[in-house]
């Protein structure tokens, strides 16, 4: 989401988007990291306090507007995008961001997130993806991996699960990144990156739950591993990782492949390219177990944004018509009595 | 035709007969244009200065094969020179177009009543399609009625035989000769039609002659037809004097909308599905966004009405309109909107249920729906109104509500409503209620569930005002901080205050009025649509001597105060819907009153004559 | 400990008094184990031949930050010699492991009641987690208890001092000192927990040593303290003999309804979505493959309950489970299930509404809901158990009906009933009714919507049979070909049959019977989990000489035929409901008898205490 | 989905599929044809006619299980996915078909669109995209094209539409394709090729909706030019269309693009691999005006079948358990009184 405005007011400090509620998370969850890290964000957009709106579903994750000082709307599980829809067309000047997890978001909520991307309105979404129902207290969900053991699954889940990049493409999405909760710097810079893009933004926050799914991404936060696993994107940059900068990827027909740079030329490799939806498939599809993790802005491209088109009509409209309501009230075949 | 105060006059070369009050239907094939003739000569009928009432009847199906039952189309018209309350029980003028749209059709038509076909469309095919073993025209079984056979067809096609047409083309142009022989036989202006014509083909000058002709060859036939020896003349009504136009019930709810909102101050939000029969609803909307209206066709209901709300909480006036399944699509989100206590209005145009039901027919059954559709202790407000015209008052009136007690209020509107029409006076901008919505924006002592006195309604705090950031949420809410409470005795505050505040609005609602005498032997308790006929019933029956009087509710919640006293005043209280007894069912239980349920429900509405008989049968002997 | 007949004598050291009845509270943070030291003292209450009730109260949170009152989760015991109705309306004994606890359970702990409390817990941070300004423990606020002060956390540590663990692992085992110690007070066998211990933690030996040592620990404590003076013992209930297991409502749901599904020959299919307090019978349900039974976790309710309806379609009993905002996304599908005659077991388990509302606590607002909850006339069959137990009464009763009738039927269970726990007797599955379902096989005289004539049910008919290939479908339908209908006379038939059916059910249904007087002051009609609460009241009321007596629903719709009568035989009705009264509403519509509300809504159900002050009350001078 | 049985009866004919229910969609509707092609193939399906059940939502085409002589359950608007999982998950051995429309699918319906898909149940989708709300009369649908005029959206609309196929990628689906009502053959083969997968098979059907949105498809269509407009797709076989056959696909770095093949050697051609994702999601994305709409099987790969994993479930299950009712009822602590 561009930014919507620019304040002359004082500057705002990450204190000013400190509610004055008490954090209700399990201690250790990975939520506070990510709202750290927003909290710290939120100041430097040039946007005034009070045109933040943070709307969320429920969740775990959706907790987080309770506790950033700005407006906020906790709703109803999974309808946060059609909620914030009705805000952001009613009120193209405030800053709409959406705050949804796994379950709220892929699961009940997956017809208005494909919905709200397809259409492109000017919002930020963050979707907190612990691959696990926290608030319901460890239940699978959509992007749990397959075999999962939880409480409704004793003898592990059947279901293959979303890749949400993947869906959020599919779903014609013009801005996708990926990030996680500990990597403060970098999340960071994922959540500037989603705010500076008109049109959708769509980012998965890769988040530790640990009281229902520990863990989870150790082999993308674990110091010793970690950079054998993330793929670090940057546009115009060849794809390269490794805790030597060992390793690369490249095309073998239509295929990705993981290759030693050692025996590959650095020009064959795949040099990210943030506007090629072909690439941006490739790379929201890679993953564990044969290729690391792409973290980054997969994609962004440039498409008409739905409350711009509306202001356009509206416009027009007012152009056309004096909007007299006498008028109106009025129109088409009358006829006079006594 | 009946109860005419005949006196034969001339004009022109045939006799003309004076009546009271004509009911005609036009039917045909879907393809056949009846909804066009029959508001064609619906205009013509209040140009000539009479009250009317009308129902249109559409197939289910967008196109079911031409000439089967599936497609038969209809248009009924009351027109009249006293005050029109329905559009007539039965028809006493049926034209129809093919077998079809007569085997449909034939049975609603009075016994003696006259029946217009048109003679070419009675061949084989056309017979077997509906289902005729033999034609009835000629097999003597339509000998109880004034058959008029006429070459419609044929006739058309010679008035148009020098154009350059296809068949189809001329054949589309029949409705306009039938149209130009009732305008002949019920002695109508000509002008404003052939005017109609005009503008409606202004873009195809081939096919507005080719109507024109069409018309003037009906009207003319009329005039040199052996087959009719006079004409009906039905003088004008004694109306209230104004500027009028015809609305449907749908339009009406669109206009009153609008025009609450621009005398509000607000921008209109509408976040909708299509579904019959609300999407007309849409249609027009979309069309004003100059008028500071914005529409979102939303990906499903629930969605629609989310848009909504998220516009109520952003400082528009959110609305969402739906029928059937709709309404229970959208139940959740009205459960916010309860807890989070902001303005928000639902138009259910009800059809036919349970499930999908009978998408195109009419019926009162969401009454409790919507009352208690909810889980948890979810109250809102529910208006009704009674007829096409009165949409534009009641829709004028859920926003006021809305916004004035921070509720969401529910318009109970039907597929009789929203398709009906009536004339209705336009009104003046400033004659409409003054209700400026405002915007709390000093932060001084401000808390987002402070309350108003008077009304309980917090205040409306709008995202961009500095210093009243706030989070509202599904989540109980302490009183009056908003923070998460899952205390008890907080709870239960909050649960009885929004209760309370509903119970409030009735401050704003008017005392019962009854149409009759004050006291009697019954009461006849109605809601929306079946105004109409419960009130001509009402009539009927005081003219023949009873003492019955008749209430009709447009608050379903709260209910007006008083209303129990009045109720009591009356041996029996009857209530007509057009539901399995839904109405009837609060009435009991909240005033112990033996209110007797007389329900209804085939897809279509009361007859003026079922509620005389009912009432007759309930007061037996009483007399 | 009130109304102990009691009587010293000495076991061991210490002696012991005898008792009734007691009321304990255990109460602590959520990481404390409070649940687990509850549930294994209701085992060993049980097991001593007591009559128990027990009520578990979680925190909202899932690990609310510790020490905090939003992290304070309790759970309280009624262990007694006579028969137990409730858990208790207030504690007699308190366990409170830090101040937090301590701050959130007082007002309810009866006035001189014991309060065993940690010592070390009450520390300087978490005085001030709690918003204690100074130490209640030395403060003198806690005058009116009798303070039992314990250095759990110490003596824990100190018994566990050699053994290789954590500080963090240490004070883990602090609830099984304070079971020692509770279990030590009322002079309980200790074997039974030691057994227990052992099971749990088979897996890990370590922890397995340490928690017996501090369960120990906590034993002798009692016997040596100088705090302690003496023992209490509550002797065994006189209760109906058979084998008995301690039981939720939730796990007696799950059972029902494989048990009923088992009788009927079918496959269970579950279709459900996580919700509290409901997702514990997805998890039961989903252990239970080996018994025909599927679950399957859905994208939401829509699809549980849509999902649920296909595998009825196909010959299974589909099952929907849900809770508060579920309710509503299920309520177009249940539309569907009516109009389509399939048989559909819902079983809501109600929580705080209204929106998301109060998720762990208990409420039972969604009576009016379930039964109008659609649009259209869309009638089903509600039922409501009593208590824990009954939950699996009523699931095989729902089962039953579903299959019999063709129907969807509610089950309104709730938060109370859903965690709460009771002694079952364990049935024998051969005594549980006979329910075959019987599929229709033979496709001569085959129509969809032929009806039995004793039930209106019409056939099942499944995929794969060969000869009764049909479609169904939400659109109103023909009478018997199921053909879509758009017919007037078709769709009221329709309607009025499908009410009917339903209506018919109360031929199954047993004729009310009242528990007390035939004839008296008051008559007290409740519904779902008040009836402890209320036959508790009322014996107390009858044992003061009041003429009152106790009628409990447990079918809602229909109701009993003859329920008016019973009713106009008392001078007064009241209904207490956890709502804002929604059976009085249906009573007083259905029956216009003048039913008096008792509403609380405070997500915790009614203490016997209340409803006896409101019967007098109401009652006043009429002694 | 794959021949769940094969029929020992006497072989069944198209008109053991016509059900005895006039059929009522307009006069020159596209449904009209793409029923009789479906009532073609099932009797070569060798599945007993019993085992069928067709399963829709509402719409115009969700009339069609009316018209086929087998089960069917005409359900609720968006809600046949779901409605027919619980059909499959009871009872494996049926063929279920799924009939839906561009709103039903993909409007309300999406989300249990999406999730059937990721879980791969053995079912049949067709998708009859006509690009319009019929059933309602002409309001514009998730896969109308930007700008339209309709009833509903009379200044054009301004929603970005969906790509079916792409959405159904994106949502993981294991087979693609894409026909036309109007050619009998190539709709008879996809809709084969459908049953034959076993998983969920996700068919597109352009339809022509002649009343509300004529023509949509004429330049797949229409003679003269359809040949320049469709890229019939054989796996194996390189990419070329047009009258002459004179143009082709080729890579252009990770871009597409046409060739003459005049100036271009065949052997740079891509050549048509339904097992290749990022392939797919290629050819789920062409499309005009700049590339031709690819026709025939887009991607089918292999992937476990949901109700195969639960059958395996339960077996483990019954294998481990005698599932005796007495101990159910009775496990756990118990005790004995009297
Ligand atoms: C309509 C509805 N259905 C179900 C629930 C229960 N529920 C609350 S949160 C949740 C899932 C949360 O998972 P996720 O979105 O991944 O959030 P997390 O807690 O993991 O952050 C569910 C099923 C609800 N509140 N409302
Ligand atoms: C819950 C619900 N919302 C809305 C409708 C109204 N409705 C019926 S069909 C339809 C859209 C049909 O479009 P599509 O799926 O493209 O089918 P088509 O008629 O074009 O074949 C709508 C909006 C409904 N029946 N139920
Ligand atoms: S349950 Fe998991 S996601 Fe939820 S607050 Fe606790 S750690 Fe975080
Ligand atoms: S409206 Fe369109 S899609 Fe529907 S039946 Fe008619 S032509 Fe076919
Ligand atoms: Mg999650
Ligand atoms: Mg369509």
């Amino acid at each position: 989401m561009a930014t919507v405005e620019t304040s002359a007011a004082p500057r705002l400090t990450r204190r000013d988007f400190e509610s004055d509620q008490e954090v209700r998370w399990c201690p250790g969850c990975g939520d506070y990291a990510i709202l750290a890290q927003v909290q710290r964000v939120l100041p430097d957009l040039g946007v005034p306090r009070e045109k933040f709106v943070f709307v969320s579903g429920i969740g775990c994750s959706s907790r987080f507007p309770y506790y950033v000082d700005t407006y906020g709307f906790h709703t109803l599980h999974g309808r946060a995008p059609a909620i914030a829809s009705g805000i952001k067309l009613t009120r193209p000047d405030l800053s709409v961001w959406i705050v949804t997890g796994d379950g709220d978001a892929l699961s009940i909520g997956g017809n208005h997130l494909i919905h709200i991307l397809r259409r492109n309105l000017d919002v930020n979404i963050l979707l907190f993806n612990n691959q696990i129902y926290g608030l319901t207290k460890g239940q699978y969900s959509p992007t749990s991996e397959p075999g999962k053991v939880t409480k409704s699954t004793p003898d592990g889940s059947i279901d293959n699960p979303f890749k949400p990049l993947v869906l959020a493409l599919g779903a014609e999405a013009t801005f996708l990144a990926r990030t996680i909760d500990v990597e403060a710097r970098h999340l960071q810079d994922v959540v500037r990156r989603a705010h500076a893009h008109h049109g959708a933004s769509f980012v998965e926050v890769l988040q530790n739950c640990n009281i229902f799914n520990d863990g989870a991404f150790d082999s993308l936060t674990d110091r010793e591993i970690k950079a054998d696993n993330q793929l670090i994107l940057e546009a115009g940059q060849p794809m390269i990782f490794g805790r030597e900068r060992s390793k690369g990827i490249r095309m073998n027909g239509m295929r990705p492949e993981v290759v030693n740079l050692e025996g590959a030329p650095a020009a064959e490799l795949l040099v990210h390219d943030p506007s090629n939806p072909v690439l941006a498939y490739l790379l929201a599809q890679m993953g564990p177990p044969n290729f690391p993790t792409p973290l980054g802005v997969l994609f962004e491209v440039t498409r008409p944004v739905y409350e711009d088109g509306l202001a356009r009509q509206v416009s027009a409209a007012q152009a056309r018509s004096d909007a007299d309501l006498a008028a109106l009230l009025g129109a088409g075949e009358s006829w006079t009595v006594g | 035709m009946s109860e005419g105060s005949s006196g034969a006059t001339s004009i022109g070369a045939k006799p003309v007969e004076t009546l009271d009050a004509v009911v005609i239907r036009f039917a045909g094939d879907s393809g056949d244009g009846m909804q066009l003739t029959g508001s064609e000569f619906t205009l013509s009928s209040v140009i000539a200065g009479n009250d009317i009432g009308t129902l249109p009847d559409f197939p289910a199906e967008i196109r079911a094969p031409t000439g089967t039952l599936a497609g038969v189309s209809g248009y009924q018209l009351n027109f009249s020179s006293r005050e029109v309350l329905t559009p007539g029980d039965a028809p006493e003028v049926l034209v129809a177009m093919n077998p079809a749209a007569l085997k449909a059709n034939l049975e609603d038509l009075v016994t003696g009543g006259a029946l217009i076909v048109d003679i070419e469309a009675f061949n084989e095919q056309n017979l077997k399609k509906a289902g005729y073993p033999a034609n009835p025209l000629t097999d003597g079984s339509l000998s109880g009625y004034r058959l008029l056979p006429v070459d419609i067809s044929r006739l058309t096609t010679l008035a148009l035989a020098d154009l350059d047409l296809s068949n189809k083309q001329v054949l589309r142009c029949k409705n306009f000769f039938t149209l130009g022989l009732v305008c002949w036989l019920f002695d109508r202006p000509v002008d404003p039609v052939l005017r109609h014509i005009d503008e409606r083909f202004a873009k195809n000058l081939r096919l507005q002659d080719a109507n024109r002709r069409a018309f003037n060859a009906g009207h003319a036939f009329g005039e040199t037809s052996e087959l009719f020896h006079q004409r009906y003349r039905v003088p004008p009504a004694a109306i209230a004097p104004g500027t009028y136009r015809n609305i449907t019930g749908n339009s009406a709810l669109c206009l009153g909308l609008v025009a609450a909102t621009r005398r509000a101050g607000l921008k209109l939000f509408l976040g909708s599905y299509p579904i019959t029969p609300a999407s007309d609803i849409l249609h027009e909307l979309a069309g004003l966004k100059a008028f500071d209206v914005v529409t979102f066709q939303a990906e499903d209901e629930i969605a629609g009405i989310g848009a909504a709300l998220g516009a109520s909480f952003a400082g528009a006036l959110g609305v969402s309109t739906t029928s059937g399944p709709g309404i229970d699509l959208k139940s959740e989100t009205i459960g916010l909107a309860v807890k989070t206590e902001l303005p928000l209005v639902i138009c259910d145009i009800q059809r036919g249920g349970p499930s999908t039901g009978l998408p195109t027919k009419t019926e009162q059954s969401d009454l409790l729906a919507v009352l208690y559709g909810r889980h948890g202790e979810a109250p809102v407000v529910v208006l009704a109104p009674s007829s096409p015209a009165d949409c534009f008052d009641m829709a004028v009136e859920a926003v006021r509500l809305a916004i004035k007690y921070m509720t969401p209020v529910f318009l109970l509107s039907d597929g009789y409503l929203a398709n009906g029409s009536e004339p209705w006076r336009i009104p003046v901008p400033q004659d409409l209620p003054d209700m400026p919505a405002r915007f709390r924006v000093d932060p001084e002592g401000f808390f987002p569930y402070l309350r108003d006195p008077q009304t309980l309604a917090r205040p409306w705090a709008i995202p961009g005002t500095p210093g009243l950031e706030h989070r509202l949420g599904g989540i109980e809410s302490e009183q009056p901080t908003g923070n998460i409470s899952y205390a008890p005795l907080n709870h239960e505050q909050m649960v009885r205050t929004r209760a309370r505040k509903i119970a409030l609005v009735a401050q704003d609602v008017p005392a019962p009025v009854v149409h009759g005498p004050e006291r009697g032997e019954c009461l006849i308790v109605g809601w929306g649509s079946t105004f109409g006929a419960i009130r001509a019933a009402t009539e009927a029956l005081s003219a023949r001597g009873r003492r019955v009087a008749h209430l009709h509710l447009r608050h379903l919640n709260p209910l007006p105060t008083g209303l129990g006293d009045v109720l009591r005043r009356y041996e029996r209280v009857l209530v007509p819907e057009m539901n399995m007894g839904q109405l009837v069912k609060l009435l009991r239980a909240e005033f112990l009153v033996d209110a007797v349920a007389y329900t209804k429900i085939q897809g279509r509405p009361f007859k003026v004559s079922e509620i005389e008989a009912r009432v007759e049968t309930l007061l037996g002997g009483n007399r």
